[in-house]
């Protein structure tokens, strides 16, 4: 197994998620500057969160546009795995990689906390660390996470399975308290049709480990990362 | 205006110099000044880059320890935490702009504090911030509140560094003058600590981050001088940050810091290219051409005059080894920031300023530097005053409970769960003390050692009596640190006063500032780094004294740090103290 | 040639941020407001031999990077 | 009544925004472009008597919230 980082200008939890990567790995990701020619052969890539260019003009877009992206297209195509975080969900939704726009929260305010999360299948390699339905604390930390899509293809997502959390209390409603950013549905992130690819709001890298105050989000760096035939 | 304008009384005056100041200013210079000249002289003898009120009774403070490698007078204080490692920290106001526009004027004084302590040579690790409001009835406080919050929060979360705590007050004292002070914490490896002395005969002076535009011109001479009902129309003077570029300098400077090519550095703050350039050569006891048509602009036309006393934010000067320059353009470039060669440093102890080959100003350095006005302003001690609450026993459980619940109502103490939660306090996956408790606590990433950072002060104690208040600042700021299990090391300060002209205003700096020594040097406990904010009065009421205190200690094993929440059921509680 | 670029939300978004704008008026007093809707107004200089060709790429930038064609509708207008 | 509301930054002021849009377009190929300015655009619903009264309501509430008028400039236009 081998996985990559990539770096836009303005990332800024790229250091993190290499953190949690080299905590499951047993080695450090490659970090891939945006601008760079090629991608290492890995079997994840990694989008980190931050504020890719800024934020500036809508989140995620300059990003989306950079060279590195119609590689990583490539690579998802192939069945590369590919986990966008944060800004990366941002990134990868403006790069047509995952369905759906991600709105100024309703809130409009950015929020940074933890929030409760229930695992909608746990049969993925995202997921496969959880229990089917488990309630898991991740923190959330973003100014445009307001989860949107048509009807058409919420109800897609619904009927195909492509919700990968949603925001719930610790009991595993998805109330509206519950829901930190408008977000239809509560869907706090969503697979591509083929699940190789999957995009989140909340921070799996910044609660996994015990001395951060939890270790829901190792278990995912964990399946993603271990050996699988 | 050009250089050719004729300095007449009114225009000095407009430079905020005084009649003595001028005639001082004519001695060094041994000729009448240019305007180009003359406003340099304005800004950098301005209060906000002179100290010249505060100056005398800063040097009583206690500076030293055997854990300190620098002190105040540069960026920033640096401290020894063990390692190899050192913490670089100070704290600074940004009050007046952001009364003027709260969201960019906070924004701003953030991207500032950051610039300070990366220009050192440190990685920006955690971000704290003192804020005083008026009443929160006051018609216009509500938008300063969210300006300010949402301001901090837009440069700090975008930047990537975390800001893990602060404090917030509310009196009507602030109400025509809220205080913005904005702390920052870096790490840094002893052996790469970068300071700001110029030196090297013919070595190029750097140009690097955004572009130079007419931002803020008189920026610092505004930040010195009484708001008064005309406040509304300076504000053109108000600068936008861009916090963006600042995340890409951070990253290009501290690429470049791995290499040993740079001499010194200085971050362009108040007084941008004025200040940067005459304290680089006024510390390096060199000289400096500098060939100001090379300085990138982002608007056209722009004069000597603006060149040097823009405020545009994201910009720094360096002082880089001959032969160097395509090395460290290269990084810029990769980081997609500007980069220009604009000067030389000299061995003529002048400042010389070209423009389109001719010279557009000239002056002496030691004589503008040493030769600033330094001042013995009158105080008078502030009168004791009794108590207006005087303690007496109440145990009927009637009166207590509404008490209680009117104190846990009041804006003051009120939980601050609605501002942090607008900060990212996670990012950089070290912080293990989040707010809510009395220090926040960092980890040093990759290390079993952690910093525990706080600010503190309470205003109306250092009103009621301003030695007893500095004491006390000083022994909540050490007891936050202790609380966490941290070993209290040095402390960075933010000097919020009124106008130091007035004998009972200057009184309340002294009294705070001798209290704060005394409990510095009882404690150990130095300071290492500072800013002083003067004038901070609307029509002449000046605010509550406010000397913000940050502090930082160190936890040797971050897993065995403590914090404020009850554990179990059956722990005892025990209460230590008087 | 100057280029104005109007994006805005395609009609049925949400658009948290115009319902906030309404709010915080009619919290001011101005009942006679109704719906408020926000969206980005950008200004271009473009280089191109006549409007049709200015237009033509404008539209281009849009849909590369301008709008969100997802959620957001855009509109052009060419000023000599 | 509709108010159309273009919040523009005045002139000399950074725009950060603008500046990252048209090195991203640059990057994108359009060698062509050049200054680009990011502002706002603003819809409202007014209801007024007339045309004058309209625009004077939405000045005032350009004033009070709309635009920050320390680094904004705001232009209105009323439309029926
Ligand atoms: N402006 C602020 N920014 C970030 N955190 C803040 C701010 N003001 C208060 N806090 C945080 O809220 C918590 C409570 O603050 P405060 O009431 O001042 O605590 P205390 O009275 O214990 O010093 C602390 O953890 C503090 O760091």
């Amino acid at each position: 197994m081998d996985a990559a980082v990539i770096v836009f200008p303005g990332s800024n939890c790229d250091r993190d998620v290499a953190v949690a990567v080299e905590a499951a790995l047993g080695r450090a990701p490659h970090m891939v500057w945006h601008r760079a020619d090629s991608l290492p052969k890995v079997d994840l890539i990694v989008l980190p969160g931050g504020f890719s260019y800024g934020d500036y003009l809508r989140s995620g877009a300059i990003a989306a546009n950079s060279p590195i992206m119609g590689r990583i297209k490539a690579a998802a195509a192939a069945g590369t795995r590919v986990l966008a975080i944060c800004n990366g969900f941002q990134i990868a939704i403006e790069a047509g990689l995952l369905p759906g726009a991600l709105m100024t929260n309703a809130g409009l305010k950015f929020v940074c906390r933890d929030v409760f999360l229930k695992v909608e299948r746990n049969d993925t390699p995202f997921t496969s660390g959880y229990s089917q339905g488990q309630v898991v604390r991740f923190p959330v930390a973003h100014h445009q996470g307001n989860y949107a899509a048509d009807a058409e293809t919420l109800k897609r997502l619904d009927g195909d399975g492509l919700v990968a959390f949603r925001y719930v209390d610790a009991a595993g409603n998805a109330t509206g308290e519950a829901n930190p950013n408008g977000s239809a549905g509560n869907i706090a992130g969503v697979f591509n049709d083929a699940r190789n690819v999957m995009g989140l709001m909340p921070h799996p890298e910044r609660l996994a480990e015990a001395a951060l105050g939890g270790t829901d989000g190792a278990a995912m760096f964990r399946t993603l990362l271990s050996k699988i035939a | 205006m050009t250089a050719e304008t004729k300095i007449t009384p009114e225009i000095v005056a407009e430079h905020g110099l005084t009649r003595d100041e001028y005639k001082r200013l004519r001695q060094i210079m041994g000729r009448e000044p240019n305007l180009v000249e003359l406003g340099i002289f304005s800004a950098m003898w301005s209060e906000h880059c002179s100290y010249k009120s505060s100056k005398k009774w800063l040097k009583t403070l206690p500076t030293t320890a055997p854990w300190v490698i620098c002190g105040p007078g540069e960026n920033a204080g640096v401290v020894d935490i063990g390692d190899g490692q050192a913490i670089i920290f100070k704290m600074e106001s940004h009050n007046h702009p952001s009364y003027i526009e709260p969201y960019q004027g906070a924004a701003t004084g953030v991207g500032g504090i950051l610039r300070d302590v990366f220009t050192m040579g440190a990685r920006p690790i955690a971000m704290m911030n003192a804020l005083r409001f008026g009443d929160p009835s006051h018609p216009k406080m509500k938008h300063l509140i969210s300006g300010v919050v949402s301001g901090i929060g837009g440069y700090g979360n975008c930047v990537g560094v975390p800001t893990v705590g602060g404090e917030t007050n509310f009196h009507p004292a602030y109400n025509g003058n809220i205080l913005v002070n904005a702390m920052c914490v870096g790490l840094a490896d002893t052996s790469k600590i970068f300071y700001s002395a110029a030196a090297g005969i013919g070595n190029p002076v750097v140009y690097v981050g955004s572009k130079t535009g007419r931002d803020g011109i008189h920026g610092a001479s505004m930040a010195s001088a009484e708001f008064g009902e005309d406040a509304e129309q300076k504000r053109p003077t108000v600068q936008v940050g861009d916090p963006f570029t600042e995340k890409l300098l951070i990253e290009a400077c501290l690429e470049l810091m791995q290499s040993d090519a740079i001499v010194a550095i200085q971050d362009m703050g108040a007084a941008g290219l004025t200040s940067s350039s005459f304290e680089m050569a006024d510390k390096g006891d060199a000289g400096i051409e500098l060939w100001l048509d090379k300085v990138p602009t982002r608007e056209i036309g722009m004069t000597p005059y603006e060149l040097m006393l823009s405020e545009s934010q994201e910009r720094m000067l360096m002082v880089l080894k001959p032969g160097r320059e395509d090395e460290a353009r290269r990084v810029f470039e990769k980081w997609e920031l500007d980069f220009a060669v604009i000067g030389k440093v000299t061995d003529t102890g002048r400042m010389v300023l070209m423009f389109n080959g001719a010279v557009a100003g000239d002056l002496p350095i030691k004589p503008l530097a040493n030769g600033s006005p330094e001042y013995d302003r009158p105080w008078t001690p502030t009168p004791q005053r009794r108590p207006i609450v005087l303690p007496r026993g109440r145990d009927d459980l009637d009166a207590v409970l509404p008490a209680l619940e009117k104190l846990i109502g009041s804006p003051d103490l009120a939980s601050r769960r609605w501002i942090w939660e607008q900060y990212d306090h996670m990012v950089m996956g070290d912080t293990i003390g989040r707010p809510g408790g009395d220090a926040a606590v960092v980890r040093i990433h990759g290390t079993r050692k952690a910093v525990a950072i706080t600010t503190d002060v309470t205003p109306r104690y250092c009103y009621a009596d301003p030695y007893q208040g500095g004491r006390q600042a000083i022994a909540e700021v050490w007891r936050n640190l202790t609380a966490t299990g941290a070993r209290p090391l040095a402390i960075t300060d933010c000097l919020n006063f009124g106008n130091p002209e007035k004998p009972e205003i200057m009184g309340q700096l002294v009294g705070c500032i001798q209290g704060m020594a005394e409990a510095c040097r009882g404690l150990n406990f130095p300071v290492v780094s500072g800013n002083v904010s003067l004038y901070n009065e609307t029509q002449g009421t000046g605010i509550l004294p406010t000397p913000a205190i940050g502090g930082i200690g160190l936890i040797a094993d971050s897993a065995r740090r403590a914090d404020i929440a009850f554990k179990a059921a059956d722990h005892a509680i025990i209460l230590i103290g008087e | 040639m100057k280029a104005r670029v109007h994006v805005t939300l395609k009609p049925g978004v949400l658009d948290p941020q115009g319902k906030a704008i309404a709010n915080a008026l009619h919290g001011l007093g101005y009942a006679e407001l109704g719906d408020v809707h926000l969206g980005k107004y950008i200004e271009l200089d473009v280089a191109a031999s006549d409007a049709a060709e200015a237009r033509a790429r404008v539209a281009e930038m849009c849909e590369r990077l301008l709008a969100n064609t997802v959620v957001e509708n855009y509109a052009i207008e060419i000023a000599d």
